[in-house]
């Protein structure tokens, strides 16, 4: 069998053990959900309710008011009791909807399924996928219809079906690929005819062989390719899948679209089908709760707004000592200081562990590891020296803006630099830079 | 042959900054940025190039003849005067941003050592036309590759914990006694 | 217009603005020929002699010289008087004469004499200026005094060719080699800023 | 013959010499404005870009054009100003010394922490993982600030706050520029009330993280209606000229101390 | 800032186990077999060489870090201990204590220090001391003694390196025999002699992927290639590449100094391009240079070269058009 990769990546243990066996089960929904009006990449969306309002399940209480955003629906039904400021897990408090549950999870009328959606159009499907507010739910929650949407000159013709999960600990989408594998496959052809591409490749890293056999003995009523690729970090990245994939290379500062690819999470996938067949918009999502400071490791289904504590306390709450609460993998996930954050759209995981006093930090040895192990062949050392004393126009004529903070190089570092930390300060500092002078 | 092995002994082994510590002010001058390293080390060479050719005439066709060798220093210093001005202005005319960036060092080209020290050196190993040219772009090009290294370990000690008095000046100083002592390897090989 | 009293005039040329060490200039005579203290001497006070002779014509006839033109006088005034100096060491003192080979005609070239018609000798008296080019000349010797005399009593064990170390010493033959000048005033410059960031975190405090 | 023969050589050298510069000098030539010069050599040459322009050189390039103001180098002052004027011949304009100041008072005392903070320690690089205070609008206290300021004007106080020196601050801008948080503003140095906060947490919140925030109570808007407005739970000085002398000490009565005078004692 | 709460910092937040001193002390570890050698061959006169560099190069350290006030546990993180054991493998066994003893502090001080520490330095420590003492005290540095395992009374005694250079080893036939060369049964500095040693010490670097292997793969074809191309047109006026690659200290250069990860190109092909100057710059010192040997010079001649190589060699970019 001839497995596919990409080049450089590392392989970090991988941790899956925990809650690779674990069936996705339903989390009940809680008392009060916190729904952040602002979970996906591009502009907050616009609240539709106020103070006192009754939503219903899956009502839609924010309007995305640009192209670059996504609406939210609720995820309870119940009354609202504010619309204000509440902590995220992105740092920044964020206007959010506060909803009290009143249990009976009534459903919202508009929520309407269609009974042959393949029979949809394009333009239907872009729609129902806009109206549901999906996002990509890898976690750059980049909005879903937006990748429907291939501009006119470019051509699209596969469709990449992304079931890597290449993160450690993450096992969500592998449950969902073995639980719902119905979904999944009929929401890639959802997207197939959307963007007007002719095949699909489902790409599932060699970890989960379990997942691969299964879908390879299924047969297809339209053009599926089920791919294994060698396991390694970041294959789950768009630009590495793609190469790895196809042998294509998206452009520098471009999009898949360029090289005519689109690529969608398992877990996206398999909302789209639920909005266009069951008008299911995106109120919940899977997620998996893990690390050594958690007593009960799980995959759960969750609803968008529960506060990480709810979630904890489902899986036996937090051990004590626990010190670090990652939203997300590993390796791109983001540290929490409370656990009264809310689930959000872009939530994959929840980690806890502990960890004792960081090693201490030495000077660049130049043993060029980040620039052997950088999936896009960039020279991080180089970067995090000139980030470092300021020569910013340095730092962006060699590719700064490429890296994609995969945290490769930092995880392979001997001398324990923050290279991840360096080079987001770099991109931060130069793009807000370049916005001041197109001001 | 002998003349090539001559241009590269004037490369490598009888380097003029590394070897006879000439034109140190522009090597520590503008070796900051490679790019005007670049641009430095190719009107230096250019320059001790004519040089090079405009003095041999001058020494063998009037100062010679008419025992005026005394004048030597006078005529030189007048023909490299003269040539550099018309460097800077051409420079100046076709580059703006490398006026800019050669700065005060353009005009200082002609109190840079190295082209005087070229014609002193030339007419005192009584070398003859062609091999005065050849000596004159060797030479220009070891200054050349001694001030790129120069700017490209500068570069690099920018993005140092350089101790404070240290830089600038001093650490390079220091460098280029590193550098003189590897250039030493060279020593022997062409007599 | 300089408007320092006449002994700081002279003085600012020892340490503040000494032309080697806190100007940087004329850098390579003072690698060149201070591998041993003879050499340096004689250096220095060739480099004086034009230096102050020089800054007084300079001084005197600057009224005369058109702007434009004024570089070129310079070094027309300044190669006349280092032809003066070269004839006069390769007659009296063949030895240092031929030890320092191409670097007494350099002389004309050295950026501190013609740094100093440009930036004192051309706006100010004639009286200020051999003041100043005085004090200049005394930093100048001064520096190669101290180069040379490390070069040489670590490079050769001797002092002005006296013996100065123990039969024990073992000469660092690389300190009168080019690497050895380099790396020596490197460091040189180093304590140099050093000794001036304290004296300025003194006076400040 | 002995002595004219040199003589004559260098004349006949120079003059060739001098005729070749002259021809070349017309060839060649490149017009750079005397005015040019002189503004340069006016200007501070610190090259802060405080001007809205990439250096002193550039300024003055643009200040001959006219597309920049006589008055536009904040930190050469009117001094530099009416230099400028001159050389140019136009008028300098009425300069306001301006100073910058910090809106906020989350020092270590008074802000709480949000957790263990491990990243660089850069107020910028702190910002980008959430901030290590529990105040999300806040000075985060690692002097980003202080390194950019080219002037000495600031420092971190034993709180871990940054003052400003106003003596010697130019209003150069550098520390609005690089407070990732934005929490300088540039103001008249006569204009001593501020509001000292940034937060648009909701008043309850806003206490929690820290003691001195503003929690939108509406004292101070109360006692002075036309200078100052309550917005996104967040107090705002709207027109600093409309606070009477007299109503300052009534706004003062903040019970989070979060606005007041910049000097605690200046009267009046 | 307080230790309560949860952590928090940018991602990610998994790490790989190595370390800067786990390699370091790797490197200590793969140059035992060459010291075991040394000891072997020239008994107490190498241990006392050993200890007074590392004397030489901690206290040295020591005092630069106590200055800097820097952490003085950047003291015991191999650096300088690397230093010290590679300075010392390039001595004669026979130098005088004190010539040793400014060796090492030059090596450290000048070598590294001044720029600022370890990552800092351009040139390799142990090299800028070596190659100062050669220029310092050139007839200490070239007077080698016989192994004790060579019983021969002279007092003089010629390494074979320039025994073939100076003394015109290969038309007489005097060349030394290749098993010695690999033994290690010859003259010459502490820790070159034992070219087995050495191998060993490599392969252990290159197994545990410490050195990058381009490095010395690169010097050995390029030396390989230049002496080779001089014998195959005339053997019996030039050794051949096999004996220029056992002997002198190319092996230690090539696997221990020249990949010294701070003072070599960090890409790929600026590794070749390193490694090959270094490998040809050998060659032409010792087939037409004053010097019988030249690895030393070489490789400080390439470290000069390696900041611009790093600057244009930098790998493409994932989606960057070949030629932009």
């Amino acid at each position: 069998m001839q497995k596919k990769t990409f080049h450089h990546g590392i392989h970090p243990p991988e941790h899956k053990h925990f809650t690779e066996t674990k069936k996705l089960e339903p989390l009940p929904a809680p008392d009060k959900v916190f729904i952040p009006l602002h979970q996906h990449f591009g502009a907050p969306a616009k609240p539709l309710v106020k103070k006192g309002d009754e939503v219903l399940l899956g009502q839609k209480i924010g309007k995305s008011p640009v192209l670059f955003s996504a609406s939210v629906h609720s995820s309870v039904s119940g009354k609202v009791l504010s619309v204000d400021g509440y902590a995220h897990p992105l740092g920044k408090p964020v206007t959010t909807v506060t909803v009290s549950n009143d249990g009976e999870d009534r459903l919202a009328p508009e929520t309407q399924g269609h009974e042959n959606p393949f029979s949809l159009s394009a333009e239907d499907i872009r729609a129902r996928v806009k109206e549901a507010g999906i996002v990509g739910l890898g976690g750059a929650a980049f909005p879903a219809a937006v990748k429907l949407n291939p501009p006119k000159d470019k051509a699209v013709d596969t469709v990449i079906i992304n079931g890597c999960e290449c993160e450690p600990m993450l096992t969500a989408d592998h449950r969902i690929m073995l639980e719902y594998p119905d979904d999944v496959i009929q929401g890639a052809e959802l997207v197939r005819i959307a963007t007007g591409a002719q095949r699909i490749i489902v790409g599932i890293e060699d970890n989960k062989l379990d997942v691969y056999k299964q879908l390879r003995q299924r047969d297809y009523a339209f053009p599926v390719e089920i791919s294994l690729l060698k396991t390694k970090y970041p294959q789950g990245a768009e630009k590495n899948l793609i190469a790895a994939l196809l042998k294509r290379e998206v452009p520098r500062g471009g999009l898949p679209f360029d090289v005519g690819v689109v690529v969608q999470n398992v877990g996206t996938a398999k909302a789209v089908w639920d909005a266009v067949a069951h008008g299911k918009p995106l109120y919940e999502r899977a997620l998996t709760v893990s690390g050594s400071g958690i007593a009960e490791p799980k995959n759960l289904m969750v609803r968008i707004g529960t506060p990480f504590q709810a979630v904890i306390d489902h899986c036996g709450g937090l051990k004590e000592q626990s010190n670090l609460v990652v939203m997300g993998g590993p390796m791109m996930g983001l540290t929490q200081w409370t656990t009264q954050v809310p689930v959000i759209k872009g939530t994959s995981g929840i980690l806890v562990w502990s960890e004792e006093k960081p090693a201490r930090e030495y000077n660049c040895i130049g043993c060029a590891r980040c620039v052997g192990h950088c999936p896009m062949g960039l020279v991080p050392t180089q970067l995090m020296k000139f980030i470092k004393y300021d020569a910013l126009a340095d730092a962006e004529s060699a590719g700064i803006l490429d890296c994609v903070e995969c945290g490769s190089c930092q995880y392979s570092c001997p001398a324990r630099i923050p290279l991840v930390h360096w080079l987001r300060l770099g991109k931060n500092k130069i793009i807000s830079e370049k916005r001041k002078k197109s001001a | 042959m002998n003349l090539l092995m001559m241009f590269v002994a004037a490369i490598f082994v009888q380097n003029y900054v590394l070897y006879y510590f000439l034109g140190i002010c522009p090597f520590l001058g503008v070796s900051k940025k490679i790019d005007s390293a670049v641009s430095m080390g190719m009107a230096v060479t250019f320059v001790m190039t004519i040089t090079a050719v405009v003095s041999w005439m001058i020494n063998h066709w009037i100062l010679i003849p008419y025992k005026l060798d005394y004048l030597q220093i006078v005529a030189f210093i007048l023909v490299i005067a003269s040539l550099v001005q018309l460097v800077e202005m051409f420079i100046r005319k076709i580059s703006p941003p490398l006026y800019q960036a050669l700065g005060i060092y353009l005009p200082l080209i002609t109190t840079n050592c190295a082209i005087m020290g070229l014609a002193l050196l030339a007419s005192l190993k009584n070398f003859s036309f062609l091999e005065t040219v050849i000596y004159g772009t060797g030479s220009g090009l070891g200054f050349t590759l001694a001030i790129v290294l120069m700017a490209g370990i500068r570069e690099q000690l920018d993005l140092a914990d350089v101790p404070e008095p240290l830089k600038g000046a001093g650490i390079a100083l220091i460098v280029a006694g590193i550098m003189a002592l590897a250039f030493t390897g060279f020593s022997g090989m062409i007599n | 217009m300089s408007t320092k009293s006449l002994s700081a005039e002279y003085l600012k040329g020892l340490w503040d603005e000494n032309p080697v060490f806190r100007q940087l200039l004329g850098m390579c005579p003072v690698l060149a020929v201070t591998n041993a203290v003879i050499n340096g001497i004689a250096m220095g006070l060739a480099a004086s002699f034009v230096l102050i002779l020089s800054s007084v014509v300079v001084a005197s006839i600057k009224k005369l010289i058109p702007t434009q033109v004024r570089i070129a006088s310079y070094i027309v005034v300044i190669a006349t008087f280092v032809t003066v100096a070269d004839r006069f060491m390769a007659a009296y003192f063949p030895p240092i004469s031929k030890a320092l080979g191409p670097y007494i005609p350099l002389i004309v070239v050295n950026c501190i004499i013609l740094g100093r018609q440009e930036a004192f000798s051309s706006r100010n008296s004639v009286g200020r200026s051999f003041i100043d080019a005085l004090g200049m000349s005394t930093g100048f010797v001064l520096a190669l005094l101290v180069l040379s005399s490390i070069r040489e009593i670590l490079g050769a064990g001797t002092f002005l060719g006296m013996q100065v170390m123990g039969s024990w010493f073992k000469p660092w033959i690389i300190m009168i080699l080019p690497a050895g000048a380099f790396i020596t005033l490197g460091i040189l410059l180093g304590i140099a800023l050093l000794v001036e960031q304290k004296t300025r975190e003194r006076r400040a405090s | 013959m002995d002595v004219l023969l040199p003589i004559l050589t260098m004349a006949v050298l120079g003059f060739l010499f001098s005729v070749g510069l002259a021809v070349a000098y017309q060839k060649l030539k490149v017009e750079e404005d005397p005015r040019m010069v002189a503004v340069s050599e006016s200007l501070p040459q610190a090259n802060c870009g405080a001007c809205g322009y990439s250096g002193c050189r550039a300024f003055a390039e643009k200040v001959i054009k006219g597309d920049a103001p006589a008055n536009g180098c904040p930190v050469g002052g009117s001094e530099t100003a009416a230099r400028i004027a001159d050389i140019l011949g136009v008028e300098a304009g009425e300069m306001v010394r301006r100073v910058a100041r910090l809106h906020c008072r989350g020092d270590r005392e008074a802000a709480k922490n949000r957790g263990r903070y491990l990243g660089l320690t850069t107020c910028y690089a702190s910002h980008l993982v959430g901030g290590n205070k529990q105040c999300s609008y806040g000075c985060l206290g690692f002097g980003d600030c202080v390194r950019v300021c080219l002037f000495d004007a600031l420092h971190m106080d034993e709180n871990g706050l940054p003052v400003v020196n106003e003596d010697n601050c130019t209003a150069c801008g550098m520390c609005v520029d690089a407070c990732p948080r934005n929490l300088f503003e540039l103001h008249p140095i006569d204009q001593n009330v501020l509001v000292y906060c940034r937060s648009l947490d909701r008043g309850p919140a806003a206490k929690k993280a820290c003691k001195n925030a503003c929690i939108a109570c509406g004292i101070c808007s109360r006692a002075c209606p036309e200078g100052i407005e309550i917005k996104d739970n967040l107090a705002i000085i709207r027109d600093y000229k409309k606070i009477e002398p007299e109503q300052i000490p009534a706004l003062e009565k903040c019970p989070t101390d979060s606005i007041g005078r910049f000097h605690k004692s200046d009267e009046g | 800032m307080t230790d309560t709460g949860f952590l928090l910092r940018s991602s990610p937040h998994l790490k790989a186990r190595d370390s800067v001193p786990k390699i370091m002390y790797a490197v200590v570890i793969s140059l035992m077999p060459a010291m075991a050698a040394s000891f072997y061959f020239f008994r107490l006169k190498a241990l006392a060489v050993y200890l007074i560099c590392l004397a030489g190069c901690l206290a040295t350290e020591a005092v630069f870090l106590r200055v800097r006030k820097k952490p003085m546990s950047s003291l015991w993180d191999g650096s300088a201990v690397i230093t010290a054991l590679l300075l010392a493998m390039t001595l004669p066994p026979d130098l005088s204590w004190d010539i040793v003893l400014i060796g090492s502090v030059i090596a450290i001080a000048l070598g590294k220090q001044v720029f600022g520490g370890l990552g800092n330095n351009i040139f390799n420590p142990a090299l800028v001391g070596r190659a100062f003492l050669q220029v310092a005290f050139p007839v200490a540095m070239t007077t080698w003694s016989p192994p004790a395992t060579l019983v021969i009374d002279t007092v003089t005694y010629a390494t074979p390196l320039g025994n073939l250079k100076f003394q015109g080893a290969l038309a007489q036939g005097t060349l030394t025999p290749l098993s010695d060369l690999f033994w290690g049964n010859t003259g010459g500095c502490l820790g070159e002699t034992s070219s087995l040693a050495l191998l060993l010490g490599a392969a252990f670097l290159l197994f545990r992927k410490t050195i990058d292997w381009r490095i010395p793969a690169g010097a050995i074809l390029a030396l390989g290639a230049f002496t080779g191309i001089f014998w195959l047109t005339s053997p019996q006026e030039y050794a051949s590449p096999l004996f220029h690659f056992l002997a002198g200290g190319f092996i230690l250069g090539a696997f221990f100094m020249a990949p010294d990860m701070v003072t070599s190109p960090i890409t790929p092909t600026g590794a070749w391009i390193y490694a090959s100057g270094i490998g040809l710059m050998v060659g032409l010192i010792r087939l037409f240079g004053g010097f019988p040997e030249g690895v030393m010079f070489s490789i400080l001649f390439m470290n000069t070269f390696v900041p611009i190589i790093n600057r244009y060699t930098r790998p493409r970019i994932l989606g960057q058009r070949r030629g932009t």
